[in-house]
């Protein structure tokens, strides 16, 4: 299930080399060289940068990546069933604000505020699948027109200022000095490790992920298959947005307060995960990949914060890192294979 | 009921009739709550601050055209380098010619564009994955072109490009300019070349096109087009900061989308963009027109978008159910 | 006023003594208008950025019969900061007597000069606006044209065509900067905490920061993180540099916007003790934070509420309304310095940790811009 | 073919292999110019990679060809145009949003010079499509709104105005309905007397027999044998192909005596009830027994394909289908409906409407029976592939690894894959449209032996097919549609080739062979 084809060497072509076609089968099933890139950069970074190996370095990347993971998740199932979300900026700040102004300003308790944050959660998913897929509109336009409907309703609901303070113990989930049941691991990574256990779970091994696989590579043929092509799509989207408005329920405890902007990093950086992850549009990839992209990409800003190089310089080696590495496993099939 | 068969039998030839009905029907009402809005004396202001999202749009379309999921989401921050590169490293070394400034940033377009045309088309990236990261490394080239402060600056054309040349509105130069690119490469092979690998590459390959050739044009046309929608940024705003950075490109593209142009590519057109771009500029202004509480005004705006691509997606799939 | 000049470095053998301190710093008063005002004036614009020059509202008659409407075109009101500018605006405003129309635009630039445009379109009597971006100057003009001044706030449009209200962001950050390093004991390293790269306020800030920082020579700046004003971006961030950096110790922290509570929250998350931070714009959780910990950090803040700045505009725009003219085109304010003495003034029990919003001149009733003060530029 | 024909195109020693795949192994052929030759093979022998090869798709590993007695090494596509050999490949290749005009010129000019005027465009498209479809369809209209036959012709017609030394058809006539099928083989005719060299591979006896002057034959990526038209029997060529003496009894034209058709007293399974397939047409009655073999057949879009899938989805228009079973009738309004009532269906576009390019083997054959291989909420891969193992065999499916993509199987293996998802499902009733386009001989026996034991077990069996020897072979009885309706249907007795394709045109034979054909106008 994966970028298959696309990874024979260009300089052998389709030879026959043994070994590359073994090493080509085993990246189809394990994302081998996503392993790799991973393990090279933290390796670079153990080599060129003191205490890099300490548990503080490791746990600032985990709680870093676990947040960008959770935001990765609903973008990598929205990108599998063949479609995109460009709102999950918005579910995001969306989940923050509600849980920061409920529980802080208006003093409700924390589970009637997640309520209503995942009621909204999805309910603007249902929005976007349903919008997207009766009526065939580009999902990026119905996900931007929902964006804005999304977050304009925040802003007025809150009258333009976020005043709320998120309930505190939210906020030790995400503290990198955090501990779950008594163990010195911060809640945020376990809960991620719990996610993507069960998401992984879900998508390759449950007939929910894989109907998703089926309407996202071919939709006509999955839909005679007898996949209900309808709620796979739908439910794709709300799972997008319900994950997104978990993620800002978390980042609520996170940064302590309501924050209308605080989804927007998350826009292109969740796109980013699942890219550098190596899962394509259209039933290709799956949620461990994301995983992997979440921790390389946490890994590269470490290494350039460490680095203390200019916002410039930090932007154009991202860039370049990030090609470099889907260069090495997540390329286009050729044309001539397609004919 | 034949008024309506009417309208849908044009939508589906036409895909960017919606579009343009859109942009017509909101001018109108525009106009009719505010009849100054239309005043002759007011057109120059107008097109200067449209401008830059309909070139934006514009560029954004012939990697969408090109198909094989093709976007190019680095025309938000190119346009962005392109104005700090004018007002940060041309105007303060005395290259004020246009003669100097628009080749210059032309070619920093079209170059940019080439550059994401060999990594989709010769290393076959995935466009998405390949202008990301062109969209990043170009916001990182622009914070360091722009240096510790934001550098601002005009000379008299670009003045006149916000303006008005004599009684022509400076506006309709730069909004004109990729029309007429387009028109002329549509005297040659090219926009059927475009069109076709957009439609299925695998034949336009197989038929003898040179597909590389047509993606990586595509790609260099639209960064072209970012370099003249950079210019008309600079002229409007006379100041260039990397921070602008995101806001044109996923405007841009709702543009291509709203103009009727399939993201699967080989289906659309240049005017739709345009037209599509127009309706996003007049629901804006309307809101202004309107005066709705501030507050309202985003999810207003958000309600509309949706509001119109589901109308226009009703009115044009019924006629291609016909047609199946 | 704030010159304290006796910095008792102890055993601090490589900073000099005027560590510590603010110098007066040169700003562009070229036709002489600040310098005629009196020191004051010429102590609040120390080290402003942009240029006084002669307002060509000097002469204006104003509007004084009849329904005055003032224009307000805002950029969007993603942060809480800016949406008590745009309330605050309308309340002081309507109190006046005046008709508001208020626009809000998205956070694109060529949307909010159509706004402008559209409040020409509308004729109103004054625009007041806050430009994201300084690409005012044709619209500015063309308003001015069309007989309508402009009032920008927080951000300067250089124009003599419109007025420019603005609190003086080089003398805060050489305030707050003084006042850090101070507490130091003029040694160890800051940490700044950049805004979005290029935007006026952020730049000015580290400018005048630097400017007091070059008298302590034992005190080095590390400012390589940039933001986007969100402290949550900063709290990401911070947390990165003090995991990659573990072997650096932080005495102190700049920042260009108000991030505070982001900034505290790294450090505690990141289990390093929290250094005191220099509280840009005074935010209700950064001074919660302080007051509850008074023994052991030593903050510094400044006054900067959105409201106080609305008042003053409000003030400039009746004055300018009721024909008093204005003869420069800069009304620059210098906000107050809070630190440890005066602490009690601007914190109040209510206030919550983690509350990044920022304090008022209605939450502390202290004030901002005094009356007087912005008085005195219309000679009255 | 006479002593001076000059060599037009020569293979020697091709060899090419995808990954562990070795699609070719060693094929030397000599086509000469003017003449029809045809290469046979079985499915995943090689053909359509030879046909790459020579066209520039791929670079082979060794070997080499030389084109008009010239060495030449292509580098693509269009490359191979410029040497003037010109291919239609297996697939339906056309882009659908454009006109007709530029898909058959697609290609023919420069990205940005124009070497062909418009005028001239048009002219040769007119007269080239005229010679194909009888009467060349507006230029102007997008490809994608012709039936699949005439956008195949497209296809041809781009190889055609080309006029190239050497053309090659990948099984393109699989696509095209009988007779634009023949006005091909007229159009062949008049070139290969102007020198023209046609390579031309097929699954069909039947076409191989009308056109061709020579038979090569590729056998697991070798060339085994050039035999002359008169010698190549289908026994023979099937003995070549396989290696060995087929098992199943290759009839030679007619039907085989051995078919008993369904017993009298079979029940009822599908009832269909005043359906209308156009507005205009005339409405269709149908009845379905356990254990039939009926065959669908027309020239394309007649409603021949609009009937199949009405039994599918649920009526469009007017009428009714129904699942009679015991208990009552079961109106069939979609696909699920009619899944849940124990109706399967193949569908036509393998590429669109079948496979699932990306994914696996196992998970393209398990992709409609997944509830069978569901344990404690996740799916079991041993359960899938036990499964799978009674089909593989079962239909000889030449495969490496279950988990390989589908896409590495030979188009009739992905057929068989396809076949066996829905075979899975046990269904009462296989809706069958057009099956075997596209699989070999050997293959397509494997289908009717299977198709056979079903229906022994009282599966019904509703099949379209474009191939008129299918029909003669298999069916019970043939309906026969004309302009929406159905306009006949033959009966077992009075099913023969020249009945049947009389009836495509809505005309009786009257010969003694066929006397009994049954036109039912009015029922
Ligand atoms: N084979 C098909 N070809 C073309 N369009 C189809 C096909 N099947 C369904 N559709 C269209 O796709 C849409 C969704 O079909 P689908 O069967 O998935 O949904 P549904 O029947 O409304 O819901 P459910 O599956 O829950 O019964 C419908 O609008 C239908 O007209
Ligand atoms: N691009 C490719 N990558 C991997 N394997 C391939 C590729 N193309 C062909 N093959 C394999 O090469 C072998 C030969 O395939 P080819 O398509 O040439 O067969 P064919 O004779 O044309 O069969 P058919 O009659 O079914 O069309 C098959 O096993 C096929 O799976
Ligand atoms: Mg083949
Ligand atoms: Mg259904």
């Amino acid at each position: 299930m994966t970028t298959d084809t696309a990874v024979a060497d260009p300089t052998t072509g389709e030879g026959g080399v043994p070994l590359l076609h073994t090493l080509n089968e085993w990246q189809r099933r394990v994302p081998l060289l996503q392993l790799l890139a991973l393990a090279a950069l933290y390796v670079y970074g153990l080599s060129t940068i003191e205490g890099f190996g300490s548990q503080r370095v490791l746990y600032a990347i985990l709680v870093n990546a676990s947040l960008l993971g959770l935001a990765g998740a609903g973008q990598t199932i929205v990108v599998l069933v063949g479609g995109i979300d460009f709102s999950i900026a918005a579910f995001i700040s969306a989940g923050n604000v509600i849980i920061a102004e409920l529980c802080g300003t208006d003093h409700w308790s924390t589970g009637a505020a997640v309520a209503v944050a995942l009621a909204v959660g999805v309910l603007g998913g249902l929005v976007n699948g349903v919008l997207s897929y009766r009526f065939k509109v580009e999902p990026l336009i119905v996900t931007l027109g929902v964006s804005a409907l999304l977050s304009g309703l925040v802003l007025k609901w809150i009258n333009g200022s976020a005043t709320g303070v998120a309930p505190a113990w939210l906020g030790t989930l995400t503290a990198a000095n955090g501990t779950t049941f008594g163990i010195g691991i911060p809640p945020v990574v376990v809960i991620w490790a719990v996610v993507a256990i069960v998401i992984g779970l879900v998508l390759t091994r449950t007939r929910a992920g894989r109907n998703l696989y089926l309407t996202g590579v071919n939709q006509s043929a999955a839909r005679l298959a007898l996949v209900r092509v309808n709620r796979t799509w739908i439910y794709a989207y709300v799972a997008s947005a319900v994950l997104a408005t978990c993620v800002g329920i978390l980042l609520a405890g996170y940064s302590g307060s309501g924050n209308v902007t605080i989804g927007d990093p998350y826009l292109f950086q969740s796109l980013a995960a699942v890219i550098v992850g190596g899962t394509m549009f259209g039933g290709r990839g799956d949620y461990w990949r994301t995983v992997l992209g979440a921790l390389v990409l946490s890994v590269v800003a470490l290494l350039l914060s460490a680095n203390q190089l200019s916002s410039a310089a930090q932007d154009m080696i991202t860039g370049g890192l990030i090609l470099v590495v889907v260069g090495l496993y997540g390329r286009e099939r050729r044309l001539r294979d397609r004919i | 009921m034949n008024a309506l068969d009417f309208l849908r039998g044009l939508l589906g030839k036409r895909p960017y009739a919606f579009a343009g009905l859109l942009a017509l029907l909101l001018l109108v009402v525009n106009t009719a709550l505010q009849p100054a809005f239309l005043a002759f004396g007011n057109w120059a202001a107008v097109l200067a601050s449209f401008a830059p999202l309909a070139v934006a749009a514009m560029a954004s379309t012939p990697a969408i055209l090109s198909g094989g999921g093709g976007i190019d989401i680095s025309i938000g921050p190119l346009l962005t380098l392109i104005d700090i590169v004018i007002v940060a490293n041309l105007l303060p070394n005395g290259l004020t010619s246009p003669f100097v400034v628009i080749p210059v940033c032309l070619a920093i377009g079209a170059a940019i564009g080439a550059v994401n045309g060999v990594l989709v088309a010769v290393l076959r990236f995935q466009p998405v994955v390949a202008t990301l990261c062109a969209n990043i490394v170009i916001g990182g080239l622009a914070t360091q072109v722009q240096g510790d402060t934001v550098p601002s600056g005009s000379t008299s054309w670009t003045k006149d490009l916000a303006g008005s040349f004599g009684p022509v509105p400076g506006a309709l130069l730069t909004i004109g300019a990729p029309l007429v690119i387009w028109w002329a490469l549509s005297r040659t092979p090219f926009v059927k070349a475009l069109y076709a690998v957009g439609g299925d590459d695998a034949t336009a390959f197989s038929a003898g096109v040179n597909v590389p050739k047509v993606r990586i044009a595509a790609y260099s046309l639209g960064g072209l087009y970012a370099g003249i929608a950079g210019i008309a940024l600079m002229s409007l705003i006379s100041e260039g900061a990397a921070s602008m950075s995101a806001q044109y490109t996923l405007l841009a593209i709702a543009a291509v989308a709203l103009g009727g142009t399939s993201l699967a590519g080989g289906r659309g057109s240049l005017l739709g963009s345009l037209l599509g771009a127009a309706s996003i500029y007049l629901i804006n202004n309307l809101l202004n027109v309107v005066r709705v509480s501030t507050l309202w005004s985003t999810a207003i705006y958000g309600a509309m978008l949706l509001f119109a691509v589901v109308v226009g997606a009703v009115l044009t799939n019924a006629r291609r159910r016909a047609v199946a | 006023s704030k010159k304290s000049s006796d910095s008792t470095s102890a055993g601090a053998d490589s900073s000099s003594s005027s560590c510590g301190t603010v110098p007066a710093a040169k700003f562009n008063d070229t036709a002489g208008l600040i310098k005629a005002l009196g020191s004051d004036y010429t102590a609040a614009y120390s080290g402003y950025s942009g240029t006084v020059q002669m307002s060509a509202w000097a002469n204006w008659e104003g509007k004084k019969s009849g329904t005055i409407t003032v224009g307000i075109s805002e950029s969007q009101l993603t942060n809480p900061y800016q949406t008590l500018i745009n309330n605050a605006l309308q309340k002081y405003l309507k109190a006046q007597g005046y008709k508001v129309i208020d626009l809000v635009s998205t956070n694109e630039v060529t949307n909010q000069i159509s706004q402008f445009n559209q409040l020409i379109t509308d004729k109103v009597d004054l625009i007041i606006y806050q430009p994201l971006a300084a690409g005012f100057e044709s619209v500015v003009d063309k308003a001015a044209k069309a007989g309508i001044p402009s009032i920008s706030v927080l951000n300067n449009v250089a124009d003599a065509n419109t007025v420019n209200v603005v609190p003086n962001a080089f003398a805060a950050g050489e305030a707050q900067a003084a006042a850090l390093a101070k507490s130091m004991g003029g040694k160890g390293t800051i940490l700044g905490v950049h805004g979005i790269k290029g935007v006026p306020i952020d730049t000015d800030t580290f400018k005048g920061a630097k400017a007091a920082l070059a008298k302590c020579s034992g005190i080095t700046l590390d400012d390589s993180i940039y933001t986007d004003f969100s402290p949550t971006t900063a709290q990401t961030k911070v947390q990165q540099y003090l995991a990659a950096n573990p072997t650096k110790t932080i005495g102190g922290v700049l920042e260009g916007g108000p991030m505070t509570t982001g900034i505290i929250s790294a450090f505690q998350k990141s289990n390093v003790t929290v250094a005191p931070v220099a509280d840009n714009g005074l935010t209700k959780g950064g001074v919660a934070y302080w007051a509850a910990n008074q023994s052991s950090y030593k903050g510094v803040g400044l006054f900067n509420p959105a409201d106080g700045l609305a008042k003053a505009v409000v003030q400039v725009a009746k004055h300018m309304l009721d024909g008093d003219g204005i003869k420069a085109s800069d009304i620059v304010i210098n906000p107050p310095l809070v630190t440890s003495d005066n602490l009690s003034n601007f914190s109040k029990s209510s206030f919550k940790t983690g509350d990044a919003s920022t304090i008022t001149v209605g939450d502390v009733g202290q004030t901002f811009a005094e009356t007087s003060y912005i008085d005195g530029f219309f000679g009255s | 073919m006479s002593e001076q024909s000059q060599v037009a195109l020569e293979v020697t020693g091709l060899a090419k292999s995808f990954g562990a795949t070795r699609a070719l192994r060693s094929c030397s052929l000599r086509l000469l110019a003017g003449e029809v030759h045809a290469l046979m093979g079985e499915n995943g022998s090689g053909k359509s990679t030879l046909v790459k090869i020579l066209t520039g798709v791929h670079a082979p590993d060794s070997g080499g060809y030389r084109v008009g007695g010239r060495a030449v090494r292509l580098g693509g596509p269009a490359a191979a145009i410029a040497a003037g050999v010109m291919a239609v490949y297996q697939e339906v290749l056309v882009v659908g949003p454009r006109s007709v005009l530029e898909n058959v010129w697609l290609g023919a000019d420069g990205v940005f010079r124009r070497k062909i005027s418009e005028a001239d465009k048009r002219a040769r498209a007119a007269a080239v499509l005229g010679e194909l479809l009888g009467e060349a369809p507006d230029l102007d209209t997008p490809v994608e709104q012709l039936s699949l036959s005439d956008r195949q012709a497209c296809g041809i017609a781009r190889a055609l105005v080309r006029e190239p030394r050497v053309l090659i058809l990948d099984e393109a006539t699989s696509a095209l309905d009988v007779a634009t099928r023949d006005r091909l083989f007229e159009a062949l005719a008049r070139r290969r007397s102007a020198g023209m060299a046609v390579l031309f591979v097929s699954h069909r006896m039947d076409e191989v027999d009308a056109i061709s002057d020579r038979v090569s034959v590729l056998r697991s990526g070798e060339s085994v044998a050039t035999l002359e038209a008169a010698d190549a029997t289908t026994a023979e060529l099937v003995r070549l192909m396989t290696g060995a003496e087929h098992l199943t009894d290759i009839p030679e034209g007619g039907a085989p005596a051995h078919r008993s058709g369904p017993a009298a007293d079979a029940p009822v399974l599908l009832r269909v009830r005043g359906l209308r397939l156009r507005p205009d047409a005339d409405p269709v009655d149908f009845e379905l027994r356990a254990g039939e073999t009926v065959g669908l057949a027309g020239l394309e879009g007649h409603g021949q394909d609009a009937f199949i899938n009405a039994l599918w989805h649920g009526p469009a228009g007017a009428g009714s289908v129904a699942r009679v079973e015991v208990g009552g009738e079961t109106e069939i309004r979609s696909e699920q409906r009619a899944a849940a009532a124990g109706i399967g269906y193949v569908p036509r576009d393998r590429r669109g409407e079948a496979l699932f390019g990306t994914l696996s083997i196992r998970e393209n054959f398990s992709a409609a029976t997944q509830d069978k291989d569901t344990r404690f909420g996740l799916l079991s891969r041993a359960s899938a592939l036990g499964r799978f193992a009674e089909y593989r065999s079962g239909l000889k499916v030449r495969m490496g690894r279950e988990s390989d993509p589908i896409t590495t199987l030979s188009g009739g293996n992905q057929q068989k894959v396809v076949i066996a998802r829905w075979l899975a499902r046990r269904p009462d009733v296989l809706l069958l449209n057009d099956p075997t386009r596209g699989v070999d001989i050997g293959a397509k026996r494997d289908i009717y032996a299977l198709l056979d034991e079903l229906t022994a077990r009282g599966v019904a069996v509703v099949m379209l097919s474009t191939e008129v020897d299918e029909h003669i072979e298999l069916m019970d009885r043939v309906l026969v549609f004309r302009e929406g309706s159905h306009s006949t249907t033959l009966d077992r007795p009075s099913l023969t080739r020249q009945s049947l394709v009389a009836a495509f045109f809505g005309r009786t034979v009257t010969s003694s062979v066929a006397g009994s054909a049954s036109p039912d106008g009015d029922s």
